[in-house]
């Protein structure tokens, strides 16, 4: 039950988007799609989930002075990890030579190592508690960010594009912008304020 | 939970073996997946390549040369054979005037220098606008076309016999360029080799 | 000390040493609204430290005070300490790179060049210690 | 071993160890870290960013309680003892209890009770009012009702009554912030302590004049007349310039005082309806109306 | 001519802000004040160039000679991450007065996004030693320049009546969109 | 009763004072004596409603005859010659209780002291009287213009300067005609019209018209070489000093649109207004505001009630639909407020700042300049009250800057 | 004496002068340039005249009232203001659902969401009118032909086509240039001649075609003192001299001045839009500036860019520098430089 509770912490309470902003860079570079969204916040489940347990493994040997960098080395490894497993592996282009997500999510995936969400967690829970704990904590706010990746990216699209899912519903284009830079901006900046609402009213009741 | 005391020796010591431990887990990941991404590279490449020429049976990622331009910018000819016969030419050419910037393209060539697709390798354009160059209606009327040595490949705007993206004129006039260009070296380097045939 | 073109910060005397007093800033991370700036950054270090003479002795260890500085001279540090050594190295590898120097050494060199300019700041540093003086006061 | 490996691990290792030199000699020369208790006793703290503790914002106060040796003088009136205690925890010191406070209008002078002798038509706010004149009424001490405390009130516990013309406390979400005390021109709030079930007895008037001009210009203004003063068991009513005033610490809630009142300036509030109805004591809020919301604005006049 | 390209390309027609998004933290973060923001400018400025020289030179001679160009992430990390604090502890020791001044006026620097995304974008366009530094100036000054304007904008704005849900964060984001509309008009320019 | 120091009081509840009798001590140097405007008894000594509605202290005097103190010459006729010391005239204005009678009524005799390393070039006379609806000094200029030109020749004299300009607005020619005449007789004093243009009544815009200097932000007229005087403060120095009469009376404008017959009259301090108005024809119907001053400077008098004082320059009826002000609404940052200040400050800042109560920001805009002239409210399409807050964050930051002296 | 007098602080009197009267001021001074549109481009305008201005004046409502929860205010006539300028810079052939979009855009983002009338930083109009444009670039750079009331009112995508449709000036230049052709063989080609310009005989949005009117709306403004002369003459003559100067370099490449400023939004954005009180600087020197800014960026767009038109984007970008404008540029303070030696 309490786990549950952790777990779902991400979505709305802690999210690390709408209420703490963390790692906004990523959340607004590749969120053009639904699904690069996900792909993004994947990925950065992953690298939260296994920085957050090696952090909460070794935190004890790590003398303070060297706490953060330790922690870079560490998280930095793991995204050249999923940098490198992407590469191999999520780099299929479609069948009309789209790009593949790897191409799509680009410049980003090597930023999650400043992404403030992991250093911060790492920081804040994966050095003071146990590994169970820390990696349960990575995967509730990975989810989180992934959620609000998603809700993003689905916003950007079906407005954009007028699809979802790359699947089109519909006839012509759709508003432009919202596919475009200022798109990102407007969008997020509106679904914040929503959340915010949305979270007075569910810690309110 | 109390706080490691920082020394310079725990410090450095520690830095360092956590270094150790990641370098060699990263290294370990990257001899895992070294073959992998050479091979994603590759059938991106390869896939590539197939649409733009006729079915071949070597491996034209391999075959390849390349021809440096007035710009200093390489055009990258894959060859397709098929048995010993080459049956075209897959040229990775680019344009620097689209709407985003640069514009990558693979074109495939006959060996007569007739057109038998093109491919978009790499772009900057406005999705649900200058992306359109991807799609059929454009991308249809490239297949098949020969153009001569002295013809330009443009727009209808420009006088010339392609029908532009509309409201991506830019797009469709850069995409017409590097098609050019790619023509343009093809006949320049047969007409060095004595001509095609 | 008028408000006018000055800029204060809020701090907590941390020490108080014959007359000079430490005083901790509280808020000077790029992220100093953030929500979890303690648990953010690369670098290790979320506080700074003043060290400034006491106008009188009617301070104590932990008290609330305001640092105040001119305006122009934080403008006019931030030139001493990034603009002008930037523009140096500019300078230094667009030198170097028409010369035709290899990359590497005008890399290199075009970075070394910032040493004589620290040099020729810490022999300055006496001047600068006059120029860059803080007032402090009690906080309201 | 493969070639790559080892230059990886070489090449890392020796970034790594040049990046822990290089920290190694920042940490010695900035040997100062934030204590990470702040920020857990920034945690516990509401974060109002109030002011009423007299800092500038929570984390200043956290820094201060981090530093103090005790919590003299320390003290969160929003969070109130809980989060003292908890902030008590977080440094392992002594918790310091302070009653809880609550902010009372000493004013009464409705719409109603006190005419008004002119229309004010200036900048809607009591600060630019108070500057220009004494106020639309003849009292020149009472609320001019333009509402800066209901503006500065960050927990929403103040409203204005259009009846009345008065602000209105809400006790359950006031904090004793102060925020009213240092807004309102007229110095009309004051931090009472809180009673049980929020009762409270005190003089609803801050005006100084003598009794008749008082009396003249609203007719729920004490008028200095000393009968409270008298009958006070626990001389906890003081008088000065022709005016009562009930010490809240002293003040035992006897209510001898409020029946004394000839002008029912004294109000009662959170107590249970007198048993033997006396004309003259007609202080408590008619028909059983919620006490609770409606405290400052009862109704003082004769039935 | 081809630096001049680079510089209105990195400035105007990809802002590394409002079109790259990158550096959004301290975009958002950095206090109102329109002095601070000019002084970050500088300071990133200053940081992003030797950043660039010296991943640069990492990268070049380093990384690539000894085939690990994927320890790129790491090691661009880690290098940027101590000369950050170098900077620093040179300053401090040059002059604790200077350094003072600069502690007043300016929030600490933090490697951000921007920063770190600048010297991997200069190895992706595969730029030259200096038309590297260039692009990162550029870059440098193009967050100078929405960080200024918007900061202005913010200051005027802390005196208006925002609505309450609206007010903070989800603001900037609105203006930053706006601004970054703005800055389409730029498009295709060079 | 004036700017400075209140005065303390000498007499006593049931002493017989004369006209003209000391009342108050001035206390301190920046203050001034009072005077009995009456003879009579002291009734109580006590505090009464002033025009701001606040109470303060005052002297009751049950008003017996009109005898006057014997020292006063009451004689209308003018005595040109002065030969007296600046020192003594100063100390007779002193004596007599001189404050500005421009409106802020500023002890004279301070003015009139320059503080040492500085130097008076000029004397600048202010005869713009430039609100709508006063005509005191207007009136005075005619009928007292040569007690006034006295008075201008003996200020000089005090302050040992060369010249001196009566300054007088372009829309007021028979004023300006009758002076000039008058001073053909006084070398160093001449006239000069002015444009019509609210503030020019305005001290520093006075001395900016009149020599083109301008006044230094924070600083006095003396740091230009000018000193200004109120022509009603001319004249009444010409009676302290040739008459030995102490201020007790002032010209007071009574007007407004529906008022039966407005006047000047000469009245003495202490007057209730409602007396005056009375004089006039009695309030009107349809009075909607009863103004101490002009439409743009005046103070709003909640009670008619309230005597007439040394700043009084006039009492303007305003009727109903004018009395009102028209409702708030945004600022629209047209930037009429900050075209039209005669300060070249910014109103629409000024009053967001004093809104938010960012005092510190106020004093680096410059709020302690603002004369209150009031342009920008009267300007402003959004009827905003600007020059209410304005005047509330200049009270604040005159509070912090003073205590920052301490 | 039972009635009440009335206590405020000084002053006591006012100008007369309001926020309305302004509004109501520019609508009018809109007024010859809406009669050309609706004489050229007949129903179509028309309609998207109506549409837009009821739309802003309904959100206007509708957000101050359930969202914000405000007083709705209205009657101060700004949102009809937005309206007509948005509906102006708008080709008459929109459909119905990209002209509320817009509106929605305009009142919604571009000026209720930082509080409404007076707080917003920029221009509402415009930010509707390039969110649009780079929303629906195909709708927006489509213009119908001039045929008065016969222009057909065109409400789907089904009935636009490209007999349908003309081009503005500036478009034909920008596109023939690209395919190297020269100004003067464009001009000739197109029939393009600057007495049409002038009188609005030529393709564009609604209120931009016509140059008499729009200066009639300036003289009206100016005479009326809604606004001061400093913002559209800094605008306009910046232009002159920055094209002047391309001209003279080289005038097969670049039109003459003239031609800038009486084709595209020129005049419409330096006399009704960037003269917008809210976002533009305080002082005078401020708004010279402003201007020159504005004239800089609209120049360097035309000429470089890939827009056309770039005054819309230029009123924007310099709508954004107003408060550091407003931060250094202080009015001159009365005893700043003491004169006197
Ligand atoms: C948001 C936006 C994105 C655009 N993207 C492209 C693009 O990818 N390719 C392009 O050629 N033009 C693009 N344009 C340019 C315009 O569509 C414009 O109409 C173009 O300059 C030429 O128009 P035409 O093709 O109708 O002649 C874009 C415009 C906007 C507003
Ligand atoms: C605190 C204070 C000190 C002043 N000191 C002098 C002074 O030393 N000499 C002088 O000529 N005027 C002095 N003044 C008078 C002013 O310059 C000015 O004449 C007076 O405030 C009346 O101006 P007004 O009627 O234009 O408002 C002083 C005023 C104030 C408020
Ligand atoms: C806005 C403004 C308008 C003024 N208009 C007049 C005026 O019309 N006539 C006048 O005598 N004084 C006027 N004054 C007062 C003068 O500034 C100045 O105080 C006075 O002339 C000094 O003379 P006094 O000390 O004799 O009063 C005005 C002041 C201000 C601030
Ligand atoms: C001279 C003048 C020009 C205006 N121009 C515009 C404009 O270009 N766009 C717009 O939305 N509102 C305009 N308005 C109306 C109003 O000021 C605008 O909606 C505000 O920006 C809303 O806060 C204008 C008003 C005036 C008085
Ligand atoms: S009523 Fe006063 S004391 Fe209570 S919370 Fe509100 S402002 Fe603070
Ligand atoms: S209590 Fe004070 S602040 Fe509140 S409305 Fe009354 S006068 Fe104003
Ligand atoms: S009242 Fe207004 S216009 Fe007059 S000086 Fe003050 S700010 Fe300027
Ligand atoms: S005159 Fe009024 S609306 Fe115009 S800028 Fe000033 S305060 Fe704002
Ligand atoms: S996520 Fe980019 S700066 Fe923080």
């Amino acid at each position: 039950m309490s786990q549950w509770k952790n777990i779902t912490k991400g979505f709305v309470r802690e999210n690390p988007v709408f209420v703490l902003f963390l790692g906004l860079c990523p959340t607004l570079g590749t969120t053009g799609s639904a699904i690069n969204g996900i792909g993004m916040g994947l990925a950065t489940t992953f690298v939260l989930v296994m920085s957050n347990g090696a952090i909460s493994l070794f935190a004890r040997f790590i003398p303070d002075k060297v706490r953060i960098p330790s922690y870079i080395v560490i998280i930095a490894s793991f995204v050249t990890i999923v940098d490198l497993l992407m590469k191999a592996y999520a780099n299929t282009p479609g069948p009309n030579g789209e790009p593949s997500l790897y191409d799509n999510l680009g410049l980003f995936i090597p930023l999650i190592v400043v992404n403030c969400i992991v250093l911060g967690r790492a920081e804040a829970f994966a050095s003071k508690n146990s590994v169970f704990a820390s990696l349960i904590d990575g995967l509730a706010i990975g989810l989180g960010f992934t959620f609000a990746l998603f809700l993003l990216g689905s916003v950007r699209e079906i407005l954009g594009s007028g699809s979802i899912f790359n699947q089109k519903f519909i006839e012509g284009d759709g508003m432009l912008v919202f596919v475009l830079a200022p798109g990102a901006f407007l969008a997020l900046g509106y679904l914040i304020a929503i959340m915010h609402i949305v979270k007075k009213r569910y810690t309110n009741s | 939970m109390a706080k490691k005391e920082s020394t310079f020796t725990n410090m450095v010591l520690t830095l360092f073996l956590v270094a150790l431990g990641a370098s060699a887990a990263m290294g370990f990941v990257y001899e895992l997946t070294r073959d992998g991404i050479a091979k994603a590279e590759a059938a991106k490449l390869d896939l590539a390549i197939k649409r733009v020429v006729p079915e071949f049976t070597n491996e034209p990622g391999k075959e390849f040369f390349k021809l440096t331009d007035t710009d200093g910018e390489n055009l990258v000819f894959y060859i397709a054979k098929s048995d010993q016969d080459t049956i075209g030419y897959a040229i990775e050419t680019y344009s620097k005037n689209a709407f985003g910037g640069m514009l990558r393209l693979l074109v495939g060539l006959r060996p007569d220098g007739t057109i038998h697709g093109v491919a978009v390798l790499e772009h900057k354009e406005t999705p649900g606008l200058g992306t359109k160059m991807t799609e059929e209606p454009f991308q249809s009327q490239f297949p098949g076309k020969k153009y001569p040595p002295e013809v330009t490949v443009s727009v209808t705007k420009d006088r010339g016999d392609i029908d532009a993206i509309t409201a991506s004129t830019i797009t469709s006039r850069a995409y017409c360029e590097a098609v050019d260009k790619a023509i343009k070296a093809f006949y320049s380097l047969n007409s060095d080799k004595g001509g095609a045939k | 000390m008028s408000s006018a073109s000055c800029i204060e910060q809020k701090g907590v005397i941390e020490r108080i040493e014959n007359g000079q007093a430490s005083v901790r800033l509280a808020v000077f991370q790029a992220c100093a609204h953030c929500h979890s700036k303690s648990a953010c950054g690369v670098a290790d270090e979320s506080t700074r430290n003043i060290e400034i003479a006491l106008p009188d002795e009617n301070y104590s260890i932990g008290e609330q005070v305001m640092i105040g500085m001119k305006r122009h001279l934080g403008i006019r540090a931030t030139f001493l300490a990034y603009v002008f050594p930037f523009l140096l190295v500019m300078i230094v590898l667009i030198l170097l790179t028409t010369l035709h120097l290899n990359e590497l050494l005008s890399g290199i060199f075009s970075l070394i060049s910032l040493v004589p300019y620290f040099i020729l700041l810490y022999l300055f540093r006496d001047r600068l210690d006059r120029t860059f003086t803080f007032t402090l006061r009690k906080a309201a | 071993m493969n070639e790559t490996i080892l230059f990886t691990i070489l090449s890392l290792s020796g970034l790594g160890a040049g990046a822990a030199v290089i920290l190694y000699i920042v940490a010695q020369k900035f040997k100062v870290i934030e204590d990470p208790r702040i920020d857990e006793v920034e945690e516990a703290l509401p974060a109002a960013n109030c002011g009423g503790c007299g800092f500038a914002g929570c984390r200043n106060f956290a820094e201060a309680c981090v530093k103090a040796e005790n919590f003299d003088g320390l003290y969160c009136p929003v969070g109130g003892n809980d989060v003292m205690a908890s902030v008590a925890r977080i440094l392992g010191k002594e918790a310091v209890e302070q009653e809880p406070r609550v902010a009372v209008l000493r004013c009464n002078g409705s719409c109603e009770a006190r005419p008004k002798t002119n229309i004010y038509d200036g900048a809607t706010s009591c600060a630019v009012a108070s500057a220009l004149y004494g106020g639309d009424t003849g009292c020149q001490y009472g609320c001019l009702g333009f509402g800066d405390c209901v503006e500065v009130c960050t927990f929403d516990a103040l409203s204005m009554d259009p009846f009345t013309g008065l602000p209105v406390v809400n006790d359950e979400k006031c904090t004793a912030c102060g925020a009213c005390v240092k807004a309102c021109p007229k110095d009309l709030f004051e931090l009472r302590k809180r009673a049980k079930k929020d009762r409270k007895i005190y003089v609803a008037c801050r005006n100084e004049e003598k009794g008749g001009i008082a009396k003249k210009s609203c007719t729920v203004a004490c008028i200095g007349c000393s009968k409270c003063f008298k009958v006070c068991p626990y001389e906890a009513i003081v008088m000065e310039n022709n005016l009562a005033f009930i010490d809240s610490e002293k003040c035992r809630l006897c209510r001898k005082c409020v029946t004394e009142c000839p002008t029912n300036s004294i109000i009662e509030i959170g107590f249970p309806p007198r048993k033997i109805q006396d004309k003259e004591e007609t202080a408590v809020g008619p028909e059983g109306r919620e006490e609770k919301d409606t405290n400052s604005t009862i109704n003082t006049k004769e039935e | 001519m081809e630096y001049i390209l680079i510089i209105i390309g990195a400035v105007f027609v990809n802002n590394i802000l409002l079109s790259q998004f990158l550096g959004i933290c301290p975009f958002i973060g950095v206090s109102n004040k329109v002095d601070t923001a000019m002084g970050m400018a500088g300071a990133v400025t200053f940081v992003m160039v030797i950043a660039t020289i010296v991943t640069y030179i990492l990268q070049q001679y380093v990384l690539e000679p000894l085939g690990i160009g994927f320890m790129q992430t790491v090691s661009y990390i880690l290098v940027i991450a101590s000369l950050v604090q170098l900077v620093e502890i040179i300053l401090k020791k040059v002059s604790p007065s200077l350094y003072q001044a600069l502690g007043i006026f300016l929030p600490l620097i933090t490697t951000n996004c921007a920063i770190l995304g600048v010297a991997l974008l200069t190895f992706q366009k595969e730029f030259n030693l200096l038309e590297g530094v260039v692009y990162a100036f550029a870059n440098a000054i193009g967050f100078g320049l929405a960080l200024v304007t918007f900061s202005g904008i913010r200051e005027q704005l802390e005196l208006a009546d925002i609505p309450k849900g609206m007010k903070g964060v989800p603001i900037a984001f609105i203006i930053a969109g706006i601004l970054a509309m703005a800055f389409m008009g730029f498009a295709n320019i060079v | 009763m004036h700017l400075g120091v209140p005065a303390k009081c000498l007499v006593n509840k049931g002493d017989e004072v004369k006209v003209g009798q000391l009342l108050a001590s001035a206390d301190g140097f920046v203050s001034a004596n009072i005077h009995s405007p009456f003879s009579g008894t002291v009734l109580k000594i006590d505090k009464a409603l002033d025009a701001s509605g606040y109470k303060r202290d005052a002297v009751f005097i049950g008003v017996k005859g009109d005898e006057w103190l014997s020292t006063i010459d009451t004689s209308t006729q003018l005595k040109k010659d002065c030969r007296l010391d600046p020192a003594e005239i100063i100390h007779r204005i002193n004596e007599a209780g001189i404050v500005g009678l421009g409106g802020a009524t500023f002890p004279s005799h301070v003015k009139l002291t320059i503080p040492r390393g500085k130097k008076a070039e000029y004397l600048l006379i202010n005869g713009v009287e430039c609100e709508p609806y006063l005509t005191s000094d207007h009136v005075l200029m005619l009928e007292k213009g040569e007690e006034l030109v006295v008075g201008v020749s003996i200020l000089m004299r005090a302050l040992n300067v060369e010249q001196a300009v009566i300054g007088i607005e372009n829309n007021k020619p028979d004023a300006i005609a009758h002076l000039r005449e008058i001073v053909t007789g006084f070398p160093n004093i001449s006239v000069q019209a002015l444009q019509v243009k609210y503030p020019q009544g305005g001290e520093k815009q006075l001395i900016k018209a009149v020599l083109n200097r301008e006044v230094p932000s924070g600083g006095l007229p003396v740091d230009v070489g000018a000193v200004v005087f109120n022509v009603g403060t001319a004249v009444a120095v010409y009676d302290a000093v040739q008459k030995n009469k102490p201020l007790i009376e002032r010209v007071v404008t009574i007007t407004g649109k529906s008022l039966t017959t407005p006047a000047n009259y000469r009245v003495r301090f202490g007057t209730p207004v409602s007396a005056l108005i009375e004089a006039a024809g009695g309030l009107p119907e349809d009075t909607g505001k009863v103004i101490n001053g002009g439409p743009m400077m005046g103070k709003a008098l909640a009670d008619p009630g309230v005597p007439v004082v040394k700043g009084s320059s006039g009492i303007l009826i305003l009727p109903e639909p004018e009395a009102a002000r028209r409702q708030t609404e945004p600022c629209i940052r047209c930037s009429r407020c900050v075209s039209v200040c005669p300060m070249g400050l910014e109103p629409y800042l000024l009053m967001v700042l004093g809104q938010k109560s960012l005092h510190e920001r106020m004093e680096n805009e410059k709020v302690m300049d603002c004369i209150e002239c009031g342009s920008c409210s009267y300007t402003c399409p959004s009827s905003r009250p600007l020059l209410d807050y304005i005047r509330l964050g200049k009270a604040e930051v005159g509070k912090m800057i003073r205590s920052r002296k301490k | 004496m039972n009635k009440l007098i009335t206590v405020s602080p000084s002053p006591h009197a006012h100008s007369g002068e309001s926020v309305s009267k302004l509004m109501y001021g520019v609508v009018i001074a809109l007024l010859p340039a809406m009669l050309v549109s609706f004489w050229f481009f007949g129903m179509g305008a028309i309609y998207v005249t109506l549409l837009s201005v009821a739309s802003c004046v309904l959100f206007e409502f509708l957000i101050q009232k359930y969202i914000l929860k405000k007083e709705p205010r209205i009657s101060d006539g700004s949102a009809i203001v937005t309206g007509v300028l948005l509906a102006f810079n708008l080709p008459s052939s929109l459909p119905p659902f990209i002209i509320i979009v817009g509106a929605l855009v305009a009142i919604g983002i571009g000026k209720l969401t930082f509080g409404g009338l007076g707080n917003n930083p920029f221009n509402p109009a415009l930010v509707g009118r390039v969110f649009l444009l780079l929303s629906f670039p195909t709708r927006m750079t489509k213009f119908p032909k001039l045929e008065g009331f016969n222009t057909p009112v065109i409400l789907s995508d089904s009935n636009i086509s490209d007999a349908t449709t003309g081009a503005t000036p500036l478009g034909i230049i920008k596109e023939g240039l690209g395919s190297g052709e020269t100004i003067s063989s464009l001009m000739e080609k197109n029939h393009l001649g600057y007495a049409d310009f002038f009188m609005g005989n030529t393709g564009g949005s609604l209120g931009e075609i016509a140059a008499f009117a729009l200066i009639l709306g300036l003289i009206f403004m100016l005479a009326r003192k809604i606004i001061t002369w400093h913002i559209p003459v800094s605008i306009i003559g910046t232009v002159i001299i920055f094209t002047g100067i391309l001209f003279l370099a080289d005038p097969n490449q670049y039109a003459d001045p003239l031609f800038h400023i009486l084709t595209g939004g020129l005049l419409l954005g330096a006399i009704f839009m960037a003269t917008d009180y809210v976002t533009s600087p305080m002082t005078p020197v401020g708004q010279i500036i402003y201007g020159v800014g504005i004239a800089l960026i609209t120049v360097i767009i035309r000429v470089f860019g890939a827009y056309p038109e770039g005054i819309s984007f230029a009123i924007l970008i310099m709508n954004a520098f107003v408060p550091l404008i407003n931060r250094y540029i202080k009015p001159k303070r009365f005893g700043e430089e003491v004169k006197n030696g």
